[in-house]
Protein backbone atom coordinates (compact mmCIF):
# COMPACT_ATOMS: atom_id res chain seq x y z
CA UNK A 1 0.00 0.00 0.00
CA UNK A 2 2.95 2.66 0.30
CA UNK A 3 4.23 1.48 -3.05
CA UNK A 4 1.11 2.38 -4.31
CA UNK A 5 0.63 5.54 -2.26
CA UNK A 6 4.09 6.52 -3.80
CA UNK A 7 3.12 6.16 -7.16
CA UNK A 8 0.04 7.52 -6.94
CA UNK A 9 1.61 10.39 -5.53
CA UNK A 10 4.71 10.44 -8.32
CA UNK A 11 2.02 10.23 -11.22
CA UNK A 12 0.59 13.69 -9.00
CA UNK A 13 3.60 15.24 -9.07
CA UNK A 14 4.49 14.56 -12.46
CA UNK A 15 1.08 16.07 -13.53
CA UNK A 16 1.20 18.70 -11.03
CA UNK A 17 4.60 20.05 -13.09
CA UNK A 18 3.58 19.80 -16.63
CA UNK A 19 0.35 22.03 -15.71
CA UNK A 20 2.93 24.23 -13.81
CA UNK A 21 4.87 24.04 -17.27
CA UNK A 22 1.86 24.78 -19.30
CA UNK A 23 0.74 27.55 -17.44
CA UNK A 24 4.15 29.08 -17.82
CA UNK A 25 4.50 28.43 -21.42
CA UNK A 26 0.32 30.55 -22.11
CA UNK A 27 2.01 33.62 -19.53
CA UNK A 28 5.30 33.83 -21.68
CA UNK A 29 3.39 33.51 -25.40
CA UNK A 30 1.24 36.37 -23.93
CA UNK A 31 3.96 38.50 -22.78
CA UNK A 32 5.83 37.14 -25.85
CA UNK A 33 2.73 38.56 -28.26
CA UNK A 34 2.58 41.81 -26.36
CA UNK A 35 6.10 42.28 -27.07
CA UNK A 36 5.80 41.44 -30.63
CA UNK A 37 2.85 43.98 -30.74
CA UNK A 38 4.96 46.56 -29.34
CA UNK A 39 7.79 46.27 -31.39
CA UNK A 40 5.72 45.33 -34.97
CA UNK A 41 2.97 48.12 -34.34
CA UNK A 42 5.55 51.00 -32.91
CA UNK A 43 8.80 50.16 -34.24
CA UNK A 44 7.18 50.37 -37.56
CA UNK A 45 5.31 53.49 -36.78
CA UNK A 46 7.67 55.18 -35.10
CA UNK A 47 10.40 54.14 -38.66
CA UNK A 48 7.77 55.64 -40.87
CA UNK A 49 7.69 59.08 -38.81
CA UNK A 50 11.13 60.03 -38.03
CA UNK A 51 11.56 58.93 -42.37
CA UNK A 52 8.11 61.24 -43.33
CA UNK A 53 9.17 63.80 -40.79
CA UNK A 54 12.78 63.96 -41.96
CA UNK A 55 10.91 64.66 -45.56
CA UNK A 56 8.53 66.92 -44.76
CA UNK A 57 11.89 68.97 -43.06
CA UNK A 58 13.55 69.08 -46.22
CA UNK A 59 10.05 70.15 -48.08
CA UNK A 60 9.59 73.29 -46.51
CA UNK A 61 11.39 75.70 -48.64
CA UNK A 62 11.60 73.53 -51.27
CA UNK A 63 7.74 72.23 -51.84
CA UNK A 64 5.81 73.57 -49.07
CA UNK A 65 2.61 71.59 -50.02
CA UNK A 66 4.08 68.27 -50.60
CA UNK A 67 6.05 69.33 -47.09
CA UNK A 68 2.03 69.89 -45.25
CA UNK A 69 1.36 66.43 -47.60
CA UNK A 70 3.68 64.77 -45.94
CA UNK A 71 3.00 65.85 -42.36
CA UNK A 72 -0.25 65.34 -43.25
CA UNK A 73 0.40 61.62 -42.92
CA UNK A 74 2.67 61.63 -39.86
CA UNK A 75 -0.35 63.62 -37.75
CA UNK A 76 -2.57 60.43 -39.03
CA UNK A 77 0.63 57.69 -38.19
CA UNK A 78 0.94 58.94 -34.83
CA UNK A 79 -2.36 59.33 -33.67
CA UNK A 80 -2.93 56.21 -34.71
CA UNK A 81 0.10 54.29 -32.84
CA UNK A 82 -0.67 56.24 -29.78
CA UNK A 83 -4.60 54.74 -29.89
CA UNK A 84 -2.71 51.52 -30.17
CA UNK A 85 -0.66 52.08 -27.26
CA UNK A 86 -3.64 52.55 -25.59
CA UNK A 87 -4.97 49.52 -26.49
CA UNK A 88 -2.03 47.85 -25.72
CA UNK A 89 -2.05 49.16 -22.82
CA UNK A 90 -5.30 47.85 -21.94
CA UNK A 91 -4.18 44.26 -22.80
CA UNK A 92 -1.22 44.63 -20.62
CA UNK A 93 -3.50 45.17 -17.62
CA UNK A 94 -5.83 42.27 -18.45
CA UNK A 95 -9.10 42.60 -16.45
CA UNK A 96 -9.87 39.11 -14.43
CA UNK A 97 -12.81 37.24 -15.60
CA UNK A 98 -15.36 38.21 -12.60
CA UNK A 99 -14.46 41.82 -13.18
CA UNK A 100 -14.82 41.36 -16.18
CA UNK A 101 -18.51 40.14 -16.04
CA UNK A 102 -19.50 43.09 -13.61
CA UNK A 103 -18.37 45.40 -15.81
CA UNK A 104 -20.14 43.29 -19.24
CA UNK A 105 -23.54 43.55 -16.44
CA UNK A 106 -22.89 47.43 -15.98
CA UNK A 107 -22.33 48.03 -19.76
CA UNK A 108 -25.41 45.66 -21.34
CA UNK A 109 -27.24 47.58 -18.75
CA UNK A 110 -26.34 51.17 -19.79
CA UNK A 111 -26.77 50.20 -23.36
CA UNK A 112 -30.20 48.92 -22.77
CA UNK A 113 -29.81 45.38 -23.87
CA UNK A 114 -31.27 42.59 -21.51
CA UNK A 115 -28.60 39.82 -20.31
CA UNK A 116 -28.25 36.21 -19.05
CA UNK A 117 -24.51 36.23 -17.60
CA UNK A 118 -22.57 33.68 -15.54
CA UNK A 119 -22.12 34.66 -12.29
CA UNK A 120 -18.88 35.16 -10.78
CA UNK A 121 -19.11 32.41 -8.53
CA UNK A 122 -19.09 29.89 -11.16
CA UNK A 123 -15.40 30.80 -13.25
CA UNK A 124 -13.49 31.59 -10.09
CA UNK A 125 -12.00 27.71 -10.16
CA UNK A 126 -10.74 28.03 -14.00
CA UNK A 127 -7.06 28.35 -14.96
CA UNK A 128 -5.99 31.69 -14.62
CA UNK A 129 -4.43 31.83 -18.21
CA UNK A 130 -8.12 30.62 -19.10
CA UNK A 131 -9.56 33.21 -17.24
CA UNK A 132 -7.39 36.10 -18.88
CA UNK A 133 -8.07 35.03 -22.24
CA UNK A 134 -11.83 34.49 -21.43
CA UNK A 135 -11.62 37.79 -20.09
CA UNK A 136 -10.42 39.71 -22.97
CA UNK A 137 -13.10 37.89 -25.58
CA UNK A 138 -15.50 38.90 -23.48
CA UNK A 139 -14.62 42.32 -23.20
CA UNK A 140 -14.33 42.59 -26.69
CA UNK A 141 -17.47 40.77 -27.92
CA UNK A 142 -19.52 42.54 -25.47
CA UNK A 143 -18.51 45.99 -26.96
CA UNK A 144 -19.47 44.61 -29.83
CA UNK A 145 -22.86 43.87 -29.21
CA UNK A 146 -23.13 47.45 -27.63
CA UNK A 147 -21.71 48.75 -30.47
CA UNK A 148 -22.43 46.72 -33.61
CA UNK A 149 -25.46 44.58 -32.86
CA UNK A 150 -28.42 46.59 -32.30
CA UNK A 151 -29.50 43.69 -30.12
CA UNK A 152 -32.05 43.15 -27.60
CA UNK A 153 -31.17 40.71 -25.55
CA UNK A 154 -27.51 38.86 -25.21
CA UNK A 155 -26.77 36.21 -23.44
CA UNK A 156 -23.14 34.33 -21.90
CA UNK A 157 -22.52 31.50 -21.12
CA UNK A 158 -18.96 29.99 -19.78
CA UNK A 159 -17.52 26.53 -19.18
CA UNK A 160 -14.36 25.44 -18.11
CA UNK A 161 -13.59 25.05 -22.32
CA UNK A 162 -15.91 27.31 -23.63
CA UNK A 163 -17.04 30.91 -24.00
CA UNK A 164 -20.19 31.91 -26.21
CA UNK A 165 -21.91 35.26 -26.53
CA UNK A 166 -25.26 35.20 -28.66
CA UNK A 167 -27.07 38.00 -29.68
CA UNK A 168 -30.52 38.65 -31.16
CA UNK A 169 -28.86 41.83 -33.14
CA UNK A 170 -28.65 42.32 -36.91
CA UNK A 171 -26.05 39.65 -37.89
CA UNK A 172 -23.03 40.02 -38.86
CA UNK A 173 -23.86 41.12 -42.49
CA UNK A 174 -21.68 41.70 -45.42
CA UNK A 175 -21.07 45.10 -44.29
CA UNK A 176 -18.87 43.85 -41.72
CA UNK A 177 -15.12 45.99 -41.89
CA UNK A 178 -12.72 44.02 -40.77
CA UNK A 179 -11.33 45.77 -37.67
CA UNK A 180 -9.02 44.70 -34.75
CA UNK A 181 -10.99 43.41 -32.26
CA UNK A 182 -11.67 40.20 -33.99
CA UNK A 183 -8.85 39.22 -35.69
CA UNK A 184 -7.10 40.29 -32.41
CA UNK A 185 -8.96 38.08 -30.48
CA UNK A 186 -9.18 34.93 -33.36
CA UNK A 187 -4.77 35.28 -32.56
CA UNK A 188 -5.24 34.95 -28.93
CA UNK A 189 -6.94 31.75 -29.05
CA UNK A 190 -5.45 30.63 -32.01
CA UNK A 191 -1.90 31.18 -29.61
CA UNK A 192 -3.81 29.09 -26.52
CA UNK A 193 -4.50 26.64 -29.34
CA UNK A 194 -8.02 27.27 -29.48
CA UNK A 195 -10.54 28.25 -31.91
CA UNK A 196 -13.11 30.65 -32.59
CA UNK A 197 -16.16 30.80 -34.66
CA UNK A 198 -18.57 32.89 -35.38
CA UNK A 199 -22.57 32.12 -36.19
CA UNK A 200 -25.71 33.11 -36.62
CA UNK A 201 -28.05 32.69 -33.09
CA UNK A 202 -31.77 32.35 -35.07
CA UNK A 203 -30.58 30.89 -38.59
CA UNK A 204 -33.20 31.74 -40.88
CA UNK A 205 -34.91 34.60 -39.25
CA UNK A 206 -34.57 38.53 -40.60
CA UNK A 207 -32.38 39.16 -37.36
CA UNK A 208 -30.39 36.40 -37.40
CA UNK A 209 -28.19 37.85 -34.55
CA UNK A 210 -24.56 36.56 -33.47
CA UNK A 211 -23.19 33.77 -31.84
CA UNK A 212 -19.47 33.86 -31.14
CA UNK A 213 -17.96 31.15 -29.39
CA UNK A 214 -14.31 30.32 -28.21
CA UNK A 215 -13.25 26.71 -27.66
CA UNK A 216 -10.22 25.50 -26.15
CA UNK B 1 -3.70 92.96 -20.71
CA UNK B 2 -7.18 93.69 -22.08
CA UNK B 3 -9.95 93.69 -19.54
CA UNK B 4 -13.32 92.98 -21.08
CA UNK B 5 -16.34 95.42 -19.89
CA UNK B 6 -20.03 94.51 -20.42
CA UNK B 7 -21.64 91.52 -21.19
CA UNK B 8 -19.84 87.97 -20.64
CA UNK B 9 -19.47 86.89 -23.82
CA UNK B 10 -17.16 90.03 -24.87
CA UNK B 11 -13.59 89.51 -25.74
CA UNK B 12 -11.70 85.87 -26.60
CA UNK B 13 -11.91 83.20 -24.18
CA UNK B 14 -9.22 83.45 -21.35
CA UNK B 15 -7.30 79.70 -21.13
CA UNK B 16 -5.04 77.76 -18.35
CA UNK B 17 -2.85 75.19 -19.12
CA UNK B 18 -1.46 72.98 -16.47
CA UNK B 19 0.44 70.08 -17.48
CA UNK B 20 3.72 69.11 -16.11
CA UNK B 21 5.45 68.56 -19.66
CA UNK B 22 6.73 71.74 -20.71
CA UNK B 23 6.76 70.42 -24.80
CA UNK B 24 2.83 69.51 -24.66
CA UNK B 25 2.21 72.71 -23.14
CA UNK B 26 4.60 74.49 -25.04
CA UNK B 27 2.54 73.06 -28.42
CA UNK B 28 -0.63 73.17 -26.96
CA UNK B 29 -0.38 77.13 -26.01
CA UNK B 30 0.99 77.93 -29.49
CA UNK B 31 -2.04 75.67 -31.34
CA UNK B 32 -5.00 77.31 -28.97
CA UNK B 33 -3.37 80.86 -29.74
CA UNK B 34 -3.50 80.54 -33.29
CA UNK B 35 -7.59 80.06 -32.78
CA UNK B 36 -9.13 83.97 -32.92
CA UNK B 37 -11.12 83.58 -29.88
CA UNK B 38 -8.95 81.91 -27.58
CA UNK B 39 -6.12 83.71 -25.49
CA UNK B 40 -4.00 81.68 -23.14
CA UNK B 41 -3.44 84.00 -20.27
CA UNK B 42 -1.61 81.89 -18.24
CA UNK B 43 0.72 78.60 -18.06
CA UNK B 44 1.54 76.46 -15.23
CA UNK B 45 3.18 73.26 -14.70
CA UNK B 46 1.98 71.89 -11.62
CA UNK B 47 -1.60 71.68 -9.80
CA UNK B 48 -0.87 73.70 -6.74
CA UNK B 49 -1.28 77.48 -7.95
CA UNK B 50 -4.30 76.43 -10.77
CA UNK B 51 -7.09 77.51 -8.19
CA UNK B 52 -5.48 81.04 -7.44
CA UNK B 53 -4.43 81.44 -10.73
CA UNK B 54 -7.72 81.10 -12.38
CA UNK B 55 -9.09 83.88 -9.96
CA UNK B 56 -6.53 86.11 -10.54
CA UNK B 57 -6.36 86.27 -14.29
CA UNK B 58 -10.31 85.29 -14.75
CA UNK B 59 -9.76 82.41 -16.69
CA UNK B 60 -12.70 81.47 -18.30
CA UNK B 61 -11.42 77.80 -19.45
CA UNK B 62 -8.72 75.30 -17.84
CA UNK B 63 -6.94 72.55 -19.54
CA UNK B 64 -5.61 70.12 -16.92
CA UNK B 65 -3.49 67.54 -17.13
CA UNK B 66 -3.73 64.62 -15.08
CA UNK B 67 -0.43 63.45 -13.87
CA UNK B 68 1.19 66.61 -12.28
CA UNK B 69 3.04 66.79 -9.14
CA UNK B 70 1.60 69.07 -6.20
CA UNK B 71 -2.01 68.48 -6.89
CA UNK B 72 -3.58 66.36 -9.74
CA UNK B 73 -5.74 67.51 -12.43
CA UNK B 74 -8.87 65.94 -10.39
CA UNK B 75 -8.19 68.10 -7.44
CA UNK B 76 -7.51 71.05 -9.55
CA UNK B 77 -10.40 71.41 -10.77
CA UNK B 78 -12.43 70.46 -8.04
CA UNK B 79 -10.60 73.04 -6.35
CA UNK B 80 -11.78 75.51 -8.99
CA UNK B 81 -15.33 74.09 -8.47
CA UNK B 82 -15.32 74.67 -5.30
CA UNK B 83 -14.31 78.24 -5.49
CA UNK B 84 -17.33 79.44 -7.45
CA UNK B 85 -15.40 81.83 -10.41
CA UNK B 86 -17.58 80.06 -12.93
CA UNK B 87 -14.20 78.86 -14.89
CA UNK B 88 -14.77 75.45 -16.46
CA UNK B 89 -12.44 72.39 -16.32
CA UNK B 90 -11.53 70.85 -19.64
CA UNK B 91 -9.12 67.54 -18.66
CA UNK B 92 -6.86 66.87 -20.69
CA UNK B 93 -5.10 63.80 -20.54
CA UNK B 94 -3.11 60.97 -22.26
CA UNK B 95 -4.43 58.03 -21.27
CA UNK B 96 -8.19 56.96 -19.41
CA UNK B 97 -6.60 55.00 -16.46
CA UNK B 98 -9.47 52.86 -14.55
CA UNK B 99 -11.98 55.46 -12.92
CA UNK B 100 -10.25 58.67 -14.32
CA UNK B 101 -13.29 59.79 -15.94
CA UNK B 102 -15.86 59.12 -13.41
CA UNK B 103 -13.44 60.94 -10.81
CA UNK B 104 -13.14 64.31 -12.75
CA UNK B 105 -17.02 64.28 -13.57
CA UNK B 106 -17.67 64.13 -9.68
CA UNK B 107 -15.15 67.01 -9.38
CA UNK B 108 -17.20 69.10 -11.50
CA UNK B 109 -14.67 68.80 -14.45
CA UNK B 110 -17.12 69.90 -17.69
CA UNK B 111 -14.27 67.86 -20.35
CA UNK B 112 -12.36 64.84 -20.91
CA UNK B 113 -10.28 64.34 -23.88
CA UNK B 114 -6.99 63.38 -24.96
CA UNK B 115 -4.03 65.38 -25.59
CA UNK B 116 -3.62 64.41 -29.15
CA UNK B 117 -7.10 65.66 -30.05
CA UNK B 118 -6.66 67.66 -33.95
CA UNK B 119 -6.13 71.35 -32.57
CA UNK B 120 -9.27 72.17 -34.43
CA UNK B 121 -11.67 69.52 -32.49
CA UNK B 122 -10.03 70.75 -29.05
CA UNK B 123 -10.55 74.38 -30.03
CA UNK B 124 -14.32 73.18 -30.32
CA UNK B 125 -14.27 71.45 -27.18
CA UNK B 126 -12.90 75.17 -25.39
CA UNK B 127 -15.61 76.66 -26.96
CA UNK B 128 -18.46 73.82 -26.00
CA UNK B 129 -17.56 73.79 -22.50
CA UNK B 130 -17.47 77.70 -22.05
CA UNK B 131 -20.88 77.52 -23.12
CA UNK B 132 -21.88 75.26 -20.56
CA UNK B 133 -21.69 71.77 -22.48
CA UNK B 134 -20.24 68.53 -21.55
CA UNK B 135 -17.58 67.38 -23.99
CA UNK B 136 -16.54 63.27 -23.46
CA UNK B 137 -13.71 61.75 -25.73
CA UNK B 138 -15.37 58.58 -26.87
CA UNK B 139 -12.43 56.60 -27.19
CA UNK B 140 -11.58 57.70 -23.35
CA UNK B 141 -15.29 56.65 -23.01
CA UNK B 142 -14.54 53.60 -24.12
CA UNK B 143 -11.49 52.64 -22.28
CA UNK B 144 -13.15 53.47 -18.82
CA UNK B 145 -15.76 51.32 -20.13
CA UNK B 146 -14.02 48.69 -20.43
CA UNK B 147 -12.18 49.44 -17.53
CA UNK B 148 -15.28 48.63 -15.32
CA UNK B 149 -16.84 51.64 -14.58
CA UNK B 150 -19.56 53.19 -16.82
CA UNK B 151 -19.59 56.26 -19.02
CA UNK B 152 -23.03 55.48 -20.86
CA UNK B 153 -25.26 56.82 -17.87
CA UNK B 154 -22.93 59.55 -16.59
CA UNK B 155 -24.07 61.30 -20.22
CA UNK C 1 -0.32 4.89 8.34
CA UNK C 2 -3.05 5.77 5.45
CA UNK C 3 -4.23 8.52 7.68
CA UNK C 4 -1.00 10.19 8.03
CA UNK C 5 -0.33 9.68 4.29
CA UNK C 6 -3.48 11.60 3.20
CA UNK C 7 -2.49 14.42 6.15
CA UNK C 8 1.11 14.66 4.24
CA UNK C 9 -0.64 14.94 0.56
CA UNK C 10 -2.99 17.19 1.92
CA UNK C 11 -0.36 19.72 3.34
CA UNK C 12 1.55 19.44 0.32
CA UNK C 13 -0.87 20.23 -1.78
CA UNK C 14 -1.41 23.47 0.46
CA UNK C 15 2.36 24.07 -0.20
CA UNK C 16 1.94 23.77 -3.78
CA UNK C 17 -1.01 26.01 -4.17
CA UNK C 18 0.38 28.87 -2.31
CA UNK C 19 4.20 28.51 -4.31
CA UNK C 20 2.03 28.62 -7.63
CA UNK C 21 -0.31 31.59 -6.73
CA UNK C 22 3.58 33.55 -5.30
CA UNK C 23 4.21 32.83 -8.43
CA UNK C 24 1.57 34.01 -10.50
CA UNK C 25 1.60 37.07 -9.06
CA UNK C 26 5.24 37.79 -9.41
CA UNK C 27 4.83 37.10 -12.97
CA UNK C 28 1.81 39.26 -13.47
CA UNK C 29 3.96 41.91 -11.49
CA UNK C 30 6.79 41.72 -13.50
CA UNK C 31 4.11 42.13 -16.38
CA UNK C 32 2.34 45.21 -15.11
CA UNK C 33 5.67 46.73 -14.70
CA UNK C 34 6.54 46.34 -18.45
CA UNK C 35 3.16 47.74 -19.17
CA UNK C 36 3.57 50.99 -17.09
CA UNK C 37 7.12 51.44 -18.46
CA UNK C 38 5.48 51.16 -22.29
CA UNK C 39 2.34 53.45 -21.50
CA UNK C 40 4.90 56.06 -19.76
CA UNK C 41 7.66 56.09 -22.20
CA UNK C 42 5.45 55.79 -25.50
CA UNK C 43 2.56 57.40 -24.68
CA UNK C 44 4.46 60.40 -23.68
CA UNK C 45 6.50 60.87 -26.49
CA UNK C 46 4.28 60.21 -29.07
CA UNK C 47 2.12 63.04 -27.74
CA UNK C 48 4.19 65.27 -27.91
CA UNK C 49 5.03 63.94 -31.48
CA UNK C 50 1.63 64.63 -32.78
CA UNK C 51 1.26 68.24 -31.07
CA UNK C 52 4.18 69.98 -32.60
CA UNK C 53 4.00 68.05 -35.65
CA UNK C 54 0.61 69.66 -36.05
CA UNK C 55 1.73 72.79 -35.11
CA UNK C 56 4.55 72.89 -37.47
CA UNK C 57 2.07 71.87 -40.14
CA UNK C 58 -0.03 74.79 -39.35
CA UNK C 59 3.71 77.03 -39.80
CA UNK C 60 4.93 75.84 -43.12
CA UNK C 61 3.61 78.99 -44.55
CA UNK C 62 3.19 81.12 -42.13
CA UNK C 63 6.72 80.52 -40.24
CA UNK C 64 8.88 78.47 -42.31
CA UNK C 65 12.22 78.46 -40.07
CA UNK C 66 9.76 77.54 -36.44
CA UNK C 67 7.93 75.02 -38.77
CA UNK C 68 11.55 73.80 -39.12
CA UNK C 69 12.96 74.20 -35.86
CA UNK C 70 9.62 72.19 -34.79
CA UNK C 71 10.45 69.52 -37.10
CA UNK C 72 14.08 68.74 -35.75
CA UNK C 73 12.42 68.64 -32.10
CA UNK C 74 10.05 66.12 -33.07
CA UNK C 75 13.21 64.13 -35.27
CA UNK C 76 15.24 64.02 -32.14
CA UNK C 77 11.89 62.78 -29.79
CA UNK C 78 10.79 60.23 -32.89
CA UNK C 79 14.93 58.42 -32.42
CA UNK C 80 14.79 58.69 -28.72
CA UNK C 81 11.46 56.68 -28.74
CA UNK C 82 12.86 53.93 -31.40
CA UNK C 83 15.52 53.85 -29.10
CA UNK C 84 13.23 53.05 -25.98
CA UNK C 85 10.90 50.78 -28.23
CA UNK C 86 13.78 48.59 -28.55
CA UNK C 87 15.17 48.61 -24.58
CA UNK C 88 11.68 47.72 -24.07
CA UNK C 89 10.66 45.49 -26.16
CA UNK C 90 14.50 43.67 -25.07
CA UNK C 91 12.70 43.58 -21.49
CA UNK C 92 9.59 41.65 -22.75
CA UNK C 93 12.12 38.97 -24.65
CA UNK C 94 12.89 38.00 -20.98
CA UNK C 95 15.77 35.29 -21.31
CA UNK C 96 15.71 31.74 -19.71
CA UNK C 97 18.56 31.83 -16.70
CA UNK C 98 20.02 29.00 -18.61
CA UNK C 99 20.71 30.54 -22.02
CA UNK C 100 21.90 33.47 -20.15
CA UNK C 101 24.45 31.67 -18.04
CA UNK C 102 25.60 30.36 -22.14
CA UNK C 103 25.44 33.59 -23.19
CA UNK C 104 27.59 34.79 -20.13
CA UNK C 105 30.16 32.32 -21.23
CA UNK C 106 30.62 33.49 -24.57
CA UNK C 107 30.41 37.57 -23.54
CA UNK C 108 33.31 36.68 -20.30
CA UNK C 109 35.47 34.38 -23.12
CA UNK C 110 35.13 36.93 -25.81
CA UNK C 111 36.39 39.38 -23.20
CA UNK C 112 39.33 37.77 -22.38
CA UNK C 113 37.75 37.66 -18.58
CA UNK C 114 38.67 34.23 -16.84
CA UNK C 115 35.23 33.27 -15.33
CA UNK C 116 33.46 30.57 -12.91
CA UNK C 117 29.64 29.90 -13.86
CA UNK C 118 27.04 27.78 -12.22
CA UNK C 119 26.61 24.99 -14.97
CA UNK C 120 23.10 25.24 -16.45
CA UNK C 121 21.93 21.80 -14.61
CA UNK C 122 22.11 23.31 -11.51
CA UNK C 123 19.34 26.21 -12.00
CA UNK C 124 16.66 24.11 -14.12
CA UNK C 125 14.79 23.52 -10.69
CA UNK C 126 14.36 27.29 -9.95
CA UNK C 127 11.00 28.71 -9.79
CA UNK C 128 10.08 29.98 -13.11
CA UNK C 129 9.85 33.73 -11.87
CA UNK C 130 13.22 33.56 -10.01
CA UNK C 131 14.82 32.55 -13.39
CA UNK C 132 13.64 34.98 -14.57
CA UNK C 133 14.85 38.07 -12.51
CA UNK C 134 18.13 35.77 -12.32
CA UNK C 135 18.83 36.03 -15.68
CA UNK C 136 17.99 39.97 -15.91
CA UNK C 137 20.00 40.59 -13.33
CA UNK C 138 23.10 38.18 -14.86
CA UNK C 139 22.88 39.74 -18.38
CA UNK C 140 23.09 42.72 -16.35
CA UNK C 141 25.70 42.46 -13.92
CA UNK C 142 27.83 40.66 -16.49
CA UNK C 143 27.63 43.65 -19.00
CA UNK C 144 28.93 45.83 -16.14
CA UNK C 145 31.56 43.90 -15.34
CA UNK C 146 32.63 43.78 -19.17
CA UNK C 147 31.78 47.53 -19.58
CA UNK C 148 33.42 49.21 -16.31
CA UNK C 149 35.35 46.87 -14.18
CA UNK C 150 38.51 45.93 -15.65
CA UNK C 151 38.55 42.99 -13.96
CA UNK C 152 40.50 39.85 -14.90
CA UNK C 153 38.22 37.72 -13.51
CA UNK C 154 34.78 37.23 -12.46
CA UNK C 155 32.95 34.86 -10.51
CA UNK C 156 28.89 33.98 -10.53
CA UNK C 157 27.56 31.64 -7.84
CA UNK C 158 23.76 31.43 -8.05
CA UNK C 159 21.60 29.32 -5.15
CA UNK C 160 17.48 29.55 -5.28
CA UNK C 161 17.41 32.44 -3.20
CA UNK C 162 20.86 34.14 -4.01
CA UNK C 163 22.63 35.46 -6.90
CA UNK C 164 26.35 36.83 -6.90
CA UNK C 165 28.78 38.27 -9.49
CA UNK C 166 32.30 39.06 -8.13
CA UNK C 167 34.54 40.62 -9.96
CA UNK C 168 38.49 41.47 -9.28
CA UNK C 169 38.42 45.02 -11.18
CA UNK C 170 38.89 48.48 -10.15
CA UNK C 171 35.66 48.59 -7.72
CA UNK C 172 32.65 51.04 -8.08
CA UNK C 173 34.83 53.60 -7.40
CA UNK C 174 33.74 57.49 -6.76
CA UNK C 175 32.88 58.48 -10.40
CA UNK C 176 30.42 55.90 -10.91
CA UNK C 177 27.61 57.68 -13.10
CA UNK C 178 23.90 56.38 -12.06
CA UNK C 179 23.09 54.29 -15.16
CA UNK C 180 19.86 52.42 -16.23
CA UNK C 181 20.99 49.53 -15.34
CA UNK C 182 21.54 49.12 -11.66
CA UNK C 183 18.36 51.26 -10.83
CA UNK C 184 16.48 49.42 -12.99
CA UNK C 185 17.40 46.19 -11.35
CA UNK C 186 16.78 47.23 -7.96
CA UNK C 187 13.54 47.79 -8.95
CA UNK C 188 12.62 44.58 -10.26
CA UNK C 189 14.64 42.98 -7.08
CA UNK C 190 12.50 44.89 -4.78
CA UNK C 191 8.88 44.30 -6.52
CA UNK C 192 10.07 40.62 -6.06
CA UNK C 193 10.29 41.38 -2.40
CA UNK C 194 14.39 41.17 -2.50
CA UNK C 195 17.37 43.30 -1.85
CA UNK C 196 20.21 44.64 -3.99
CA UNK C 197 23.41 45.27 -2.38
CA UNK C 198 27.23 46.05 -3.97
CA UNK C 199 30.36 45.71 -2.08
CA UNK C 200 34.01 45.03 -2.73
CA UNK C 201 35.30 41.64 -3.57
CA UNK C 202 38.54 42.26 -2.35
CA UNK C 203 38.64 45.42 1.09
CA UNK C 204 41.82 47.08 1.69
CA UNK C 205 43.10 45.68 -2.18
CA UNK C 206 44.20 48.54 -4.69
CA UNK C 207 41.89 46.68 -6.61
CA UNK C 208 38.94 46.14 -4.80
CA UNK C 209 36.69 44.79 -7.19
CA UNK C 210 32.62 44.60 -7.04
CA UNK C 211 30.55 41.71 -5.61
CA UNK C 212 27.02 42.23 -6.54
CA UNK C 213 24.44 40.44 -4.50
CA UNK C 214 21.14 39.17 -5.38
CA UNK C 215 19.29 38.28 -2.09
CA UNK C 216 15.66 37.15 -2.60
N1 LIG D 1 -22.20 41.27 -32.42
C1 LIG D 1 -22.13 41.84 -33.65
N2 LIG D 1 -23.24 42.15 -34.34
C2 LIG D 1 -23.18 42.72 -35.56
N3 LIG D 1 -22.02 43.01 -36.19
C3 LIG D 1 -20.88 42.73 -35.56
C4 LIG D 1 -20.86 42.13 -34.27
N4 LIG D 1 -19.57 41.95 -33.91
C5 LIG D 1 -18.81 42.42 -34.92
N5 LIG D 1 -19.59 42.89 -35.93
C6 LIG D 1 -19.13 43.43 -37.21
O1 LIG D 1 -17.83 42.95 -37.47
C7 LIG D 1 -16.94 44.01 -37.65
C8 LIG D 1 -15.57 43.65 -37.14
O2 LIG D 1 -15.57 43.60 -35.72
P1 LIG D 1 -14.22 43.93 -34.96
O3 LIG D 1 -14.44 43.78 -33.50
O4 LIG D 1 -13.15 43.10 -35.56
O5 LIG D 1 -13.94 45.43 -35.33
P2 LIG D 1 -14.60 46.77 -34.79
O6 LIG D 1 -15.41 46.47 -33.55
O7 LIG D 1 -15.30 47.44 -35.91
O8 LIG D 1 -13.35 47.62 -34.39
P3 LIG D 1 -12.35 47.38 -33.16
O9 LIG D 1 -12.82 46.14 -32.42
O10 LIG D 1 -11.02 47.21 -33.78
O11 LIG D 1 -12.49 48.58 -32.32
C9 LIG D 1 -17.60 45.18 -36.99
O12 LIG D 1 -17.18 46.40 -37.53
C10 LIG D 1 -19.06 44.94 -37.22
O13 LIG D 1 -19.43 45.40 -38.49
N1 LIG E 1 31.41 45.73 -12.05
C1 LIG E 1 31.66 47.05 -12.05
N2 LIG E 1 32.93 47.51 -11.90
C2 LIG E 1 33.20 48.82 -11.89
N3 LIG E 1 32.26 49.79 -12.02
C3 LIG E 1 30.98 49.41 -12.18
C4 LIG E 1 30.62 48.03 -12.20
N4 LIG E 1 29.27 47.96 -12.34
C5 LIG E 1 28.82 49.23 -12.43
N5 LIG E 1 29.86 50.10 -12.31
C6 LIG E 1 29.75 51.59 -12.30
O1 LIG E 1 28.42 51.93 -11.92
C7 LIG E 1 27.84 52.76 -12.90
C8 LIG E 1 26.37 52.49 -12.97
O2 LIG E 1 26.12 51.20 -13.56
P1 LIG E 1 24.77 50.99 -14.35
O3 LIG E 1 24.70 49.59 -14.83
O4 LIG E 1 23.66 51.47 -13.48
O5 LIG E 1 24.87 51.99 -15.58
P2 LIG E 1 25.71 51.86 -16.92
O6 LIG E 1 26.22 50.46 -17.09
O7 LIG E 1 26.71 52.97 -16.95
O8 LIG E 1 24.64 52.17 -18.03
P3 LIG E 1 23.43 51.21 -18.47
O9 LIG E 1 23.47 49.97 -17.62
O10 LIG E 1 22.19 52.03 -18.22
O11 LIG E 1 23.66 50.92 -19.90
C9 LIG E 1 28.60 52.46 -14.18
O12 LIG E 1 28.56 53.52 -15.06
C10 LIG E 1 30.00 52.21 -13.65
O13 LIG E 1 30.68 53.42 -13.46
MG1 LIG F 1 -14.64 45.36 -31.97
MG1 LIG G 1 1.67 65.08 -16.77
MG1 LIG H 1 24.98 48.83 -16.88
Amino acid sequence: SLVIMLALRLAMEREERSRILGEELALSRQRERVGRDVHDVLGHSLTVITLKTELARRLVDADPEQAKAELDEVLELSRQSLAEVRTTVGGLHAPDLGAQLASARTALQAAGIAFRLPEAASVAGFRPDRRELFAWCLREAVTNVIRHSGASHCTVTITADRLTVADDGTGLGASASPGNGLSGMRHRITDAGGTLSLGRTHPGSDRPGTTLEVHL
Amino acid sequence: MTIPTGGADVGPIRLLLADDQALVRGALAALLSMEHDLEVVAQVGDGTTVAATVAELRVDVALLDIDMPGLDGIEAARAIAADGTGCRSLIVTTFGRPGYLRRALEAGASGFVVKDTPAEQLAQAVRSVHAGRRVVDPSLAEETLVSGSNPLTER
